[in-house]
């Protein structure tokens, strides 16, 4: 029973001798209501294979599939806000595409910008945010979105420890609540041993599954528990391995 | 570079005339003059000789207000609004160049001036010579029109060229133009119900005349005058020998459009013109006293229009009568 | 070293960058403003008129070719006096309006459809330029073919004139939208009319705003030839005024009619400035320079 | 619960968003990519043809008014092996290059300038489009008045008639600058002319392309009107024969004109296609849908 | 003797009802050589202050002073690469605005890519890069430039640590080799710890300075050091407390 499974999946970007393999012979497979840290070095392929899942794009080879009818959510790395919208209305268009009533539309916004600590900020357009705030936007929308799947490209990224740190609770409040299926990339390993049931680490050029590592601490974590860091500890020195290996 | 041949250079050294025509077969002097090289040869070898064609008399005005142009073939409306316009400073008439060839030609059922009654009837432009033609004639049967197309028969002013389409399309029933739109709109299933000269005395009414600046005038009546001299030889050539003028016309007007008129056409058009160097002035004054009598325009002053006096110097040289000069 | 120290004041930032910065500071009086957006204006209208009535004075041209302002303006002065000038600018506006609507509504679809779907890219793509090129002339004999003498002829050669232009404009607004900006549509569950609704439109909408401005204008030069197809006497008009003013010689009334077309271009450009101006600073690129 | 998987193929992709994705993946050769830019024109063309044959069998109209294709086709061959045409052609295309190259010239300047100076901006910016809208007529006494009878007549309304637009492109293209460009710009040391020359311009170039897109579009229309101001009999154009295969009532000339305007317009619009298309690809926006 | 000398700053956005007071009464003197971190909560005004000392934007209130005339070289937060330049071109574009002459340009800009591992990517159009590489591209153009002062906002967000711990050697080897001042935004606190001489914190809305921490930590550091991980505790505890004073 998988929630979303890759088969083989490889990406070539152009064409002819500028080509790039972003991503050779990928598989993986994600159980429903799995939490999964994708994690390697930059530019390994990670944003190519969130894009395959979510179906914005197509791989060269391998196939794609995805639990349900419903395409998952996916939190780009950039915050990707509509300019001509203000905070509030960008976090309110995935619900008005889903139908949902006006009021409830309007009571949901105002819980998700808190969730995020927008609240005030419902009104300004997202040129008049920093880019933390930014960040927290578009988390705020694609919380919104009723998916099964949430896909995360590196959502905390620009973001202080504090908040970071309450916001993987939301996080995680939401994913158990929700019973969502969520992959998420991170560079930070801690949060990635913090957050999820499994890390998964790519090689770069090809980005390939070099290792997966499950992550059996009981929850509630917290970021700075030993056990955590030992998780982060061991994933940090293969992930050193690997970028030693290709002389990044 | 600004009034190149106008003021200072007097008689002496080399002078550029630049002259201005349509490529209209009512200007058929001017351009058999041109295409057969007449008024290269009276001008000499002395005067410059650049032309320049126009397919409307404002551009033509805009130019011999401007200093652009020397001279030019136009007929009698824009040389009533040069004069006027510019209280009589800017131009003269020095000679004539065509009459007639001027018509109302009507949809074949209708047979009489009473079968107007409710129809459209166009004319080139609001207040030219054709329109006030056909209101006049048409106050004078005792029918009424108005200047916004309403009354009796309706009057609706356009382009010639848009004239066949509609007549052709049956969103009018008849048109007073000139040749060669007599021509096609015949050719189109038309019929002529009257031929405009038919209401003038000696059946002369002007349809085209040759103006000259002013300052031009001024500067070099020498040249003006062998101008002229290239204008009664032209209409003597035209007069003398009618097919190789229109093989003459036929071929500039290809020159200028891209497509050589058809010669049937200027056939056909032929007998309604006549091409005579006398201005016909007292046509152009009845004319625009039918203007002020169908409350078209306001009287107009056209005391030293004309300057007739190198046209009766040539004509007598070529051995012709004169003309009156107004 | 201290010497070397630079403090940045008002002197040391200038030339475009310190326009640039200027209007982000300046807290000025509604009053002010409204004033230091009209006197350049007023200035500059007040040179152009002084360099006329120079040039006028030189005796450079004779009068009747080149009227003096005063004339001018005093013939202005009787024309805006006459119940034609203000029957035909109605008659006029009206077309004007009529003809562009139907022109934005066939440019926007054209120009949406053409610009998303591949095949009707390849076959028309290319001809909306071309289209454009077309002097308005070569249709009349279609229009009164199509139309005969009705109003109908003058909006189908405006629309001809004026749709290609707001059709490019469109395409060229799809064509620069961020991919993201797409993706990230289609991601929260914007798909076909949703997506240009809530997506591809408004994000273009910048372009399309210029390109309907650039449709106007098309629209309004296509009316003035156009609206000597149907002079429908009883219905007297900017575009006829203008033809036959010009065909009578009357240098002062030609120009009281272009200032009239200028009036009618600059209250035009003010709505559509205002109306650029709200999606600027919505999409927070207002005020980088000038207003 | 397996059956609730779904695997993304082809299939289940579909409508525009199968368009937008198709495009990237299709690994064609370059005579099938060309054959695949080319049937669809090739198919729209010979559509309307069709279409406009049917309706000359309708009858619904004398052929005189309507001419058939195989008439117009026939006219055509005949214009295009003369030499007028020809010739016509060539002073055409010269003098709506030399126009437009001014006009780009002038429209670009002005267009710079009143995008980034302020002052500018509020004395002239919206004069701009009034200019814009101002019909080429009603410039001819003014064209010959400054420049007589001259080439320089015909430069003149095709200037006044495309650099407007031009300038109006250029002001749009820098309004929407993304403000973060300009500022990175000028935190590596581009000022002044180099900031125009390294960041505003290639900034820009998008809607400058299209700008100059528009223009053309202007000045090729406002050359066929122009053209009629001087008409040498030694020097035919385009434009003139346009205008006289009109008053002459010369249907299947006017239409044979049509198509070569047509013509010409769709190998400018290449031009203008080529680039564009190199910038998208560059900007990485090409293949949002259509090539 | 100051490099940066922040007198006083305010900083209002906008007007009326609307007006966010982003930073209030901001003075902060850099040292010429120094490295200074600066940490604060999301949108307390960090970038904000950049941009003030850049001389992109003109305080409210209060002045800024720089050394010498030259502005100082800004690393935004985005990338803000040229999307009509190669990722070369955009690395060589301040050196030809410095007028440096073609050959050397060539060679420095080889260089700079080589620096953040970006060799082969010099011929790509940003659209083709990662995220990180998009950064580092950033990066590597705003060390083409030639001024004393560097100022970096959050340079190393999107990178996964092996990167940014290669990085980190590397700006510290060219923070000392040319002398540079450096003013240096990030939300990892440790990060803040391992390169700098003293770490400012900023409270948020309105921002003010409300901490400095020295950090005499000897040279060579390594961010897994306990003597970093010690001053960054201390500084996370800062944080902390400023953070919930603030309700955040
Ligand atoms: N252009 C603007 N218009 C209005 N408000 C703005 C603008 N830019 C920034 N702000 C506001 O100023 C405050 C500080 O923003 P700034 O970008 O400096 O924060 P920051 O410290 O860089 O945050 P982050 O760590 O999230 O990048 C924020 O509250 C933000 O909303
Ligand atoms: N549109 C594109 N065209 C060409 N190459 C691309 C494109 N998008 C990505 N790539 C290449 O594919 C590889 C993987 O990119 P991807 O964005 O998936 O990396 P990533 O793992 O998300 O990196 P980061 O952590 O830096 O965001 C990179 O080498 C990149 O250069
Ligand atoms: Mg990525
Ligand atoms: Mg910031």
């Amino acid at each position: 029973m998988t929630s979303v499974a890759l088969t083989g999946i490889t990406k070539v970007y152009g064409r002819g001798p500028n080509a790039v393999l972003a991503l050779d012979q990928v598989s993986l497979d994600v159980r429903p209501g799995e939490f999964v840290c994708l994690v390697g070095a930059s530019g390994c392929g990670k944003s190519t294979l969130l894009n395959l899942m979510a179906g914005l794009d197509r791989p060269s080879g391998g196939s794609v599939a995805v639990e349900g009818d419903s395409t998952p959510g996916l939190m780009f790395q950039e915050p990707a806000l509509f300019p001509w919208l203000t905070v509030e209305a960008n976090v309110e268009l995935p619900l008005k595409l889903a139908g949902v009533a006006r009021a409830e539309r309007k009571a949901r916004v105002a819980e998700l910008l808190g969730t995020v600590h927008l609240g005030e900020f419902g009104d300004r357009q997202p040129h008049e945010l920093s880019g933390g705030m930014r960040q927290r936007a578009a988390l705020a929308r694609t919380l919104a979105l009723d998916t099964r799947v949430l896909l995360m490209d590196e959502p905390f990224g620009a973001l202080d420890a504090m908040t970071r740190d309450i916001l993987h609770d939301e996080l995680e409040r939401i994913w158990s609540e929700r019973q969502l299926t969520v992959v998420f990339v991170t560079h930070n390993v801690r949060e990635a041993a913090r957050l999820s049931d499994r890390i998964v680490l790519l090689s770069s050029r090809p980005g390939r599954v070099i290792s997966e590592t499950r992550v059996d601490i009981p929850r509630p974590r917290r970021i700075d528990s030993p056990e955590v860091a030992a998780v982060a500890a061991k994933v940090t020195e293969e992930l050193r391995k690997e970028v030693g290996r290709h002389g990044q | 570079g600004d009034d190149s041949s106008g003021g200072d250079s007097g008689s002496s050294g080399p002078v550029t005339l630049r002259l201005g025509y349509f490529p209209n077969i009512t200007h058929a002097p001017a351009l058999v003059g041109v295409e057969k090289g007449i008024f290269a040869e009276k001008l000499g070898s002395n005067v410059k000789l650049e032309t320049t064609t126009f397919n409307a008399g404002p551009a033509a005005v805009e130019a011999i207000f401007s200093g652009a142009l020397d001279a030019t073939y136009i007929g009698p409306n824009p040389t009533v609004n040069a004069f006027s316009k510019s209280k009589g400073e800017a131009i003269r008439v020095i000679s004539g160049a065509a009459s007639g060839g001027v018509a109302l030609v009507v949809k074949p059922d209708i047979n009489s001036v009473d079968d107007l009654k409710g129809k459209k009837i166009a004319t080139p432009q609001l207040g030219n010579t054709q329109d006030v033609a056909l209101r006049y004639w048409l106050k004078e049967k005792g029918i009424t029109t108005t200047k916004e197309g309403g009354g009796d028969v309706s009057i609706v002013p356009q382009e010639n060229a848009q004239t066949l389409e509609t007549f052709q399309s049956g969103a009018i029933q008849g048109a007073w133009v000139p040749e060669p739109f007599v021509s096609r709109l015949v050719n189109a299933g038309g019929k002529v119900l009257v031929d405009e000269r038919d209401l003038w005395p000696d059946k002369k009414f002007v349809i085209t005349n040759l103006i000259v600046s002013k300052k031009f005038l001024d500067a070099h009546p020498d040249v003006v005058q062998k101008l002229v001299d290239g204008q009664v030889a032209a209409n003597d050539f035209v007069n003398k020998q009618p097919a190789e003028a229109q093989q003459a016309i036929s071929a500039h007007i290809g020159k200028i459009t891209g497509k050589p008129l058809d010669i049937k056409l200027i056939q056909q058009a032929w007998p309604t013109l006549t091409f005579t160097n006398d201005p016909i002035a007292s046509s152009l004054k009845t004319g625009l006293d039918h203007a002020v009598a169908v409350g078209l325009t306001q009287p107009v002053d056209l005391n030293g229009l004309y300057d007739l006096k190198y046209l009766n110097k040539a004509l007598t040289a070529a051995g012709e009568p004169e003309v009156v000069q107004p | 070293m201290a010497n070397d120290v630079l403090t940045r004041d008002d002197s040391t930032i200038s030339g475009l960058d310190a326009l640039e910065i200027a209007s982000k500071q300046k807290v000025t009086s509604r009053a002010g403003r409204l004033w230091s957006g009209t006197w350049p204006k007023v200035a500059a209208i007040g040179i152009a008129i002084f360099i006329w009535q120079v040039v006028v004075w030189t005796g450079w041209k004779p009068p009747y070719s080149l009227p003096p302002p005063a004339e001018v303006f005093s013939d202005l002065g009787t024309y805006v006096t006459q119940g034609a000038f203000w029957h035909g600018l109605a008659t006029t506006l009206r077309r004007a309006a009529v003809g562009f609507a139907a022109a934005v509504a066939i440019g926007l679809a054209i120009g949406l459809a053409v610009a998303r779907v591949r095949i009707l890219r390849a076959a028309i793509g290319s001809m909306i330029t071309a289209l454009q090129t077309m002097p308005s002339i070569a249709w009349f004999p279609l229009a009164i073919l199509l139309f005969q003498l009705s109003e109908q002829a003058i909006f189908f050669v405006v629309v001809l004139g004026a749709a290609p232009s707001i059709a490019n404009g469109v395409i060229y607004g799809l064509d620069y939208i961020p991919p993201l900006l797409l993706r990230a549509g289609r991601n929260i569950g914007a798909r076909g009319a949703s997506l240009y609704r809530y997506v591809i439109v408004p994000a273009a909408l910048p372009a399309i705003i210029a390109g309907l401005k650039q449709g106007w204008a098309f629209a309004w030069r296509s009316l003035m030839a156009g609206e000597l197809l149907v002079v429908i006497a009883t219905k007297t008009s900017i575009g006829a005024q203008l033809t036959y003013a010009r065909e009578l010689s009357e240098a002062p009334r030609l120009m009281s009619i272009m200032i009239v077309i200028l009036v009618v271009g600059l209250v035009v450009d003010a709505a559509f400035g205002a109306a650029d101006r709200a999606v600027r600073r919505r999409w927070g690129v207002l005020d980088q320079a000038g207003a």
